[in-house]
Order: C-alpha cells, then sequence, then structure tokens
C-alpha cells in the first residue's frame, strides 16, 4: 500500500523523468526550454519531499524564473540557427545512447555500496526555521563556509562581466546589425 | 456565539474537523480535506473578488478622470462586470492558425495560477493563513514570477510577431524590475530575522516596517507595480506601439482570464505591501479578536490598493527606455545601498544598545539626501547636455535620457 | 516512507539522460540545457544524502547553493559563447564549430 | 511537516483548476464556426511583415543575465538575513562585502553602456 507521500514522488518522478527525456529528445528547442522547465519544477517537488523546503523555492526561483527566462531568451535570440526540420543529433548518437546506458549502469551499481539505502530518513533534530538559521550562520562563519560564500560572489560577478564581454558587441556593431 | 464572532475561522475549522471525524474518517484524511476544502474556498474567493476589483477600479479612475464610469447595470453599475463576463462567455474562442495549442492554452492559467499561489502565504488574520512556511518571501518571489513566464509562452505560442514583441519587451521588463523587488525584500526579512510571513507581521507589533525602512517599502511597491505591468508601467499593453502587447491573439474568457490575473495581481501587492510593510494584520487588540484583524488587513490591502488606482489615473505611461533607465540606474543602486544602509543600522542598534528607531529614520534621511543629491547632479548634467546641444542647433539625440528624470 | 534508494533512482537516471543530451544533441543551447539536467541530478543527490546520511551537517545544502552558483553561472557565459558565435557563424551547430580542431 | 507544502500545492492546482474549469464552460457556450480567416493571425489591421519569430536583440540577453545574477545573490543573501539576529559585526560586513562584489558588477555594465535601452 502506497503512502500519500510515495504517491507524490511517483507522480513526480514519471513527471521529471518524461520531461527531461524530452528536453534530449525533443527538436523544437522552444519545446525542449518548456520542458527542462517541468523537469526543474519536479525536482523542486523532490526537494519539498525531503524537507528541504528552502532550496525547493530557491529551485524555483532560480532555475525556473531566472536560468530557464535566459534560455529561451537565447533561443528566441539564435533562432535562424536550426530549424525543427535539421538533422538534431550528431553522426555518433548511438555512442551517446551507449554512454548514457553505461553510465546509468554504473551509478546503480555503484550507488547499491551506498549505507542504508532502505533506511528511513532520521527525524530533523531542528525545526526548518533554525535549519535556515545554521544555513545563514554558516555561510558567513570564518571557520566554515565562508570562501565559497564569497567566491560565490566573485564567481558571480565573473560570469557577469565575462559574459557582457562575450556577449557584446559594442553599440555600435549592435546598430549596424540591426540595420542589415 | 461568542466565540464565533471573535474567532470565525478557527471556530469553523474545528467544527468541520469535529464534524468529519464523527463520520470515522482518519485525522490525516480530514486534514488533507479541510486542505482541500480551504484551499478552494481562497481561490474561488480570490476569483470572485475581480469582480469587485474591476468595478471598484473603473469607477475610481472615472472619478479621478472627471467621468461617471459604469452605472447602467445595477445600482452604481455594479453589475457592470458580471454582464462583461456573461458577454466574454458567449464569445468564440479563436485559436490562431500556427498556434503552438498546448502552451497557447496553458497560459492563460499559468497567470492565474502564479497570482493565486501568492495568496497561499499571506496571513489574512491571526489565526488564518493559507500555508505557515518559513521561507514565505521567497516563495512569494519565486511564485509570482511565474507569471513573466506565462506571458512569454502566450508570446511565444500565438505566432504573432505583436504578441512576440509584447512578451518580450515585458518580460525584459518584469526581470528588470525583479532584481530590486527582491533586494527590497531582503530588508524586512533582515529586520525581523524570519522569511516567514507570520513572523513578519508579528515583528512590526510596535512599529511598521513602513517607517523603519521607507526606501525599502517604497522600492518595494514601485518595483512590483512594474512586476505586474501596471501603469505607469503598462507597457505590455502600449495599445499606440504594439496593438495590445502579448495577449493579441486570445480571445474570450481565455482572454478574461489575463484580465483577471492582471487585476488580482495588483491586489496582490497591495496586500503584500501591506504585509510586510504596514503590519498586516496588526492593529489595537486585533490579537484577541482575529475577526478584527482580517478587518485590518483589508482596510490596510485597500488603502493602498486605492493608491495603486490613484497612480494609474495620474500618471502617463513612462517610455520603455525611460524605464529601464529609472530601474538600472536609479531604484537597483538604491535598493542595494538601502539593504547595506538597513543591515549596517540594525547591527549597530543592537551591538551599541542605540535606539533602533531613531538609527533607522537617520540613515533612511541620509540616505535620502544623497539620493536627492545625486539626482540633482544629473538633472543638471542632462540640462547642460541639452543646452549645449540646443546651442550647437544639433538634433538632440534622445538617447541622453537622465536616469530619475 | 520513501527509501533512500529511490531518490539515487531517479537521480541516476536523470544524470544518464543528461548525459545522452550533452553527447548526441548538435544544438549547443541543447547541450547546455542536458548539462542543466545533469546538475539537477547531482542536486537532488546531495539533497537526498544530506537528509538521511547527514541531516545535522549543514554541508549538503551549502554545495547544493555553491551549484546553484555555479550553474547559473555556466549557463550564462554557455549562452553568452552561443550568442557570439551565432553572431559570427550564424550557427549554434557543434559540428560546425570546429575552427579550434585543426 | 509537509502540510503547509500540501495546502500550497492544492492551492497552485486550485487556481489552475478553476480558470480551466470556467474556459471549458465558455467553449461549451460559445459558437464554434471556424473559419480560415477569422483564425488568420491579426485577423484585423496591418498584416505583419516577414515571419513571426523575429530575431531578438541582444539586450534582452544582457537583462536576464543581470537578473540571473542578482536572483542568486538575493539566494545567498536570505539566509544571512535571517540568520541576522545572531550575527556578529563582522559576519554583517561579510554580507556587504558580498552585495558591493555584485554591485561593482552592476557598476561595469553600467560604464560598458550595456544598460541602455536602443
Amino acid at each position: 500500500m502506497l503512502t500519500l507521500t510515495q504517491i507524490v514522488f511517483l507522480v513526480a518522478a514519471a513527471i521529471t523523468l518524461l520531461a527531461s527525456f524530452m528536453v534530449v529528445t525533443c527538436r523544437s528547442m522552444v519545446h525542449a526550454a518548456l520542458w527542462l522547465i517541468m523537469a526543474l519544477a519536479g525536482v523542486a517537488v523532490f526537494f519539498v519531499l525531503l524537507n528541504a523546503g528552502f532550496l525547493a523555492v530557491v529551485q524555483v526561483a532560480v532555475y525556473i524564473d531566472a536560468i530557464a527566462i535566459m534560455i529561451i531568451v537565447v533561443v528566441m535570440l539564435t533562432r535562424h540557427s536550426m530549424g525543427i526540420q535539421d538533422r538534431q543529433t550528431n553522426k555518433t548518437w548511438w555512442a551517446a545512447v551507449i554512454a548514457a546506458l553505461l553510465m546509468f549502469g554504473g551509478l546503480v551499481l555503484m550507488f547499491t555500496q551506498a549505507p542504508l539505502l532502505g533506511a528511513e530518513a532520521p527525524a530533523l533534530t531542528m525545526g526548518s526555521e533554525a535549519l535556515l538559521e545554521e544555513l545563514g550562520l554558516a555561510l558567513v562563519d570564518v571557520d566554515r563556509y565562508i570562501v565559497p560564500f564569497e567566491v560565490a560572489s566573485v564567481l558571480l560577478l565573473t560570469a557577469l562581466v565575462g559574459s557582457i564581454i562575450v556577449a557584446w558587441p559594442g553599440r555600435k556593431s549592435q546598430d549596424l546589425e540591426d540595420q542589415s | 456565539m461568542v466565540a464565533f464572532l471573535n474567532d470565525p475561522f478557527t471556530w469553523t475549522g474545528s467544527l468541520l474537523r469535529s464534524w468529519l471525524e464523527g463520520l470515522g474518517l482518519a485525522p490525516d484524511l480530514v486534514t488533507f480535506l479541510l486542505q482541500v476544502v480551504g484551499a478552494f474556498v481562497l481561490g474561488t474567493t480570490l476569483l470572485m473578488l475581480t469582480f469587485i476589483l474591476i468595478w471598484a477600479e473603473r469607477k475610481i479612475v472615472a472619478r479621478i478622470q472627471d467621468r461617471l464610469g459604469p452605472n447602467r447595470v445595477g445600482p452604481y453599475g455594479v453589475f457592470q462586470t458580471v454582464a462583461d463576463l456573461l458577454k466574454l462567455v458567449t464569445k468564440e474562442l479563436i485559436t490562431p492558425t500556427g498556434a503552438d495549442v498546448i502552451p497557447y492554452n496553458l497560459a492563460p492559467l499559468l497567470a492565474v495560477m502564479a497570482v493565486v499561489g501568492v495568496w497561499a502565504v499571506i496571513p489574512l488574520a491571526p489565526t488564518l493563513i493559507g500555508a505557515s512556511i518559513n521561507v514565505g518571501v521567497l516563495y512569494i518571489v519565486a511564485v509570482g514570477a511565474i507569471g513573466t513566464l506565462g506571458i512569454m509562452v502566450a508570446g511565444m505560442s500565438s505566432n504573432n510577431k505583436y504578441a512576440l514583441l509584447g512578451a518580450f519587451r515585458t518580460v525584459a521588463m518584469m526581470v528588470s524590475y525583479a532584481v530590486p523587488m527582491m533586494i527590497a525584500l531582503l530588508i524586512p526579512v533582515l529586520l525581523s530575522g524570519s522569511m516567514d510571513m507570520e513572523t513578519i507581521v508579528e515583528a512590526q507589533s510596535p512599529i511598521a516596517f513602513i517607517i523603519l525602512a521607507p526606501f525599502a517599502a517604497l522600492i518595494f511597491f514601485v518595483s512590483s507595480l512594474a512586476e505586474v505591468g501596471r501603469a505607469p508601467f503598462d507597457l505590455l499593453e502600449a495599445e499606440s506601439e504594439i496593438v495590445a502587447g502579448f495577449h493579441i491573439e486570445y480571445s474570450g474568457l481565455k482572454f478574461g482570464m489575463f484580465f483577471v490575473g492582471e487585476f488580482l495581481h495588483a491586489f496582490t501587492i497591495s496586500a503584500l505591501t501591506a504585509t510586510l510593510f504596514l503590519g498586516g494584520w496588526q492593529g489595537p487588540w486585533a490579537e484577541l479578536y482575529p475577526l478584527l484583524g482580517l478587518f485590518y488587513f483589508i482596510i490596510k490591502t485597500s488603502i493602498v490598493y486605492f493608491v495603486v488606482i490613484w497612480i494609474r489615473g495620474s500618471f502617463p505611461r513612462i517610455r520603455i527606455d525611460h524605464i529601464n533607465n529609472l530601474n538600472w540606474k536609479l531604484i537597483t543602486p538604491l535598493a542595494l545601498a538601502s539593504l547595506i544602509v538597513a543591515a549596517i543600522a540594525e547591527k549597530v542598534a543592537t551591538e551599541f544598545g542605540i535606539n533602533r528607531l531613531g538609527i533607522h529614520v537617520g540613515a533612511n534621511a541620509f540616505l535620502f539626501m544623497i539620493t536627492l543629491a545625486a539626482i540633482r547632479l544629473n538633472a543638471r548634467g542632462a540640462r547642460s547636455r541639452v543646452k549645449a546641444n540646443s546651442v550647437n542647433k544639433s538634433v538632440a539625440a534622445s538617447s541622453g535620457s537622465s536616469p530619475g528624470s | 516512507m520513501i527509501p533512500l534508494s529511490w531518490y539515487i533512482l531517479v537521480s541516476a537516471a536523470l544524470f544518464s539522460i543528461g548525459i545522452y543530451g550533452a553527447l548526441a544533441r548538435r544544438n549547443a543551447l541543447a547541450i547546455l540545457m542536458a548539462i542543466e539536467l545533469m546538475l539537477n541530478a547531482v542536486n537532488l543527490n546531495l539533497v537526498a544524502f544530506w537528509r538521511y546520511l547527514t541531516p545535522n551537517v549543514v554541508a549538503g545544502k551549502v554545495f547544493v547553493l555553491v551549484v546553484f552558483a555555479v550553474a547559473a553561472s555556466e549557463v550564462a557565459v554557455g549562452l553568452a559563447l552561443i550568442i557570439s558565435i551565432y553572431r559570427r557563424r550564424h550557427t549554434i551547430a557543434v559540428e560546425e564549430i570546429d575552427m579550434m580542431k585543426w | 511537516m509537509l502540510e503547509p507544502w500540501i495546502f500550497i500545492a492544492l492551492l497552485l492546482g486550485a487556481g489552475m483548476l478553476l480558470p480551466g474549469v470556467t474556459i471549458v464552460a465558455n467553449w461549451l457556450l460559445a459558437p464554434k464556426k471556424p473559419n480560415p480567416i477569422k483564425q488568420s493571425i491579426y485577423e484585423c489591421g496591418i498584416e505583419t511583415v516577414g515571419e513571426t519569430y523575429i530575431q531578438l536583440k541582444g539586450g534582452y540577453y544582457i537583462y536576464a543575465l543581470i537578473f540571473v545574477v542578482f536572483d542568486i545573490e538575493a539566494v545567498f543573501m536570505f539566509p544571512w538575513a535571517v540568520a541576522f539576529d545572531k550575527l556578529q559585526l563582522y559576519m554583517v560586513m561579510e554580507g556587504v562585502i558580498f552585495i558591493l562584489i555584485l554591485a561593482a558588477g552592476l557598476a561595469y555594465a553600467w560604464r560598458k553602456g550595456v544598460l541602455e535601452w536602443v
């Protein structure tokens, strides 16, 4: 007999896997991006089931609101490049299938060695509020994760500057391009 | 009877619970059923609220513009919206050729879902909140932005150039204004030390956050106005430029749903402003009588909503480059500055035991002076540029638009 | 109760689908999306192991947050490169972007 | 612990179901007489020139990019803000440094002229 959480899990898993399968097989890039959003939403459901509500909301806020929108914008920017009639896969796509299957098999084989596979999740000792506070404290504690915290900001700064340098042709050439 | 009048929400809930458990259902199932009932009651109430909102908005805007507004159907035209709905219901649903059918039909639902979903975490009264989660504020950001997705999907799937252009303009604007909105949302979280909306409301018990952080309140209000696409940021339906924007190819109630979403969104941001900065249900004796709390909440929300309509009636639409300049060159830096100021002021107040109210107000006043000076400097620069251009008799290139002007 | 192995299975499947997408697709955008799927599989695994094995250590969550930051940066730079290549070569098919091959 | 999330899921479901039902009601009530002219894109007014899926300009990408960067920033700052009461002064300053580093990115974009709308 399945419990409610198990049913929710199975539905979410089915949706996530189906959507991610569609992402990699869909011919139209717009549709692939929409399927990607669905897959990411499925992962957010898993986060909720794992009592990581904060990460679930972050998943929606970062992936669905920000990254997916950016991907869709770029899909529209590079619209003329590949139509849906064009060949979508490399000539060696069968090798990719083999690699994926090998990867899956290997991962499953490896994970069977993991401890506590069938175990129940231990009860959380802290409330969800305390967990979040703990996370905030850990991020800025000199003895703990201050380096990743600050490095993340530097990384984001680098990505911002780098992307602008790479993608921004400058005002002049942009105008020329629009006219052509 | 007195118990009912004090706290009708808990009273009704426990009545329903005891009745259902009396039928022999498991407690878990009863909880679930009550949640189903609650969700549908909340959703239906919100959708029904749109009737009043549209009527109120048309009436008030008409008064501002010295007109009468709807006055034919029913007393003061209250049933005008119902008549409009009946008209929409009998309209043919046209799917344009070449449309992407599933996303095309999904988009209006997404637009409504995003708005309704936000209400799950808004505490309506001391004992009445949909879902008390500890990440309420971030949830609002996350779910609210799904509406952006709905607009984008609508624009992309209707196979129309105007729709596409309108959608992407809107998305660019919404995405831009989400930045200061999120930064402004950090300030109430910082002041109350929690992302739970209930805790935020309780933390405003002596002084509302609008006094401690007026800049944050203003930035949140303005940027969420833009996020919703309300006047003066209503570029998404700039009739003169891109016909009607992203919903040009929608007809009947599918179009109506975008409309519902829009009006409800304006009301939602009023409720959010009231909750986060005006103290939500806080008021005299609200803790004792939850019904009074609901009353305060509705009063505060209505006041903010009136301001929203007032703004719509008063301001002309802002040009798109001005909108972007206003965001990136004034509001976002200001939001970052006010976050830093709030953080330092709050910490200094607790570390050194200085009066919290005084230091926050002082810091914000300081920030206000600096902003004013910066705007003035910028305006002077812009004026001198314009003067130089007119002296040279060259056609002034319009690119020299200044922020905040 | 959901056993840990379910999460691991889903995440392994998600990762493998991502691998297929990243290796087989011609469109650079599709490859980026597949990489997103793989990063999500990793995140899912991290959170699942955090919940089941070390719920009292905050490291798992910090790691997930860092993965979010890395994913965002990666997508940003990747998309910038795609735009840049598209502007110069008018293609985003990875097979045709082979200037550096020889 | 999952209860509020169930409510959220239900509310989101209701938010889709209720408008969905009304649209279906509309579909049942409305006349259905399709014809090619009615269904043509933008049936009244000037026909648009060229294909629908026009090339957008690069500026949109830049806005999305800055949004993504600040989105992640906010995500990192929210736990910091939640734990604010327990932070020492130097920890607060670390958060401020975090903000300032990203503000430098915004300043760079401003200097570069990326933020102008053409």
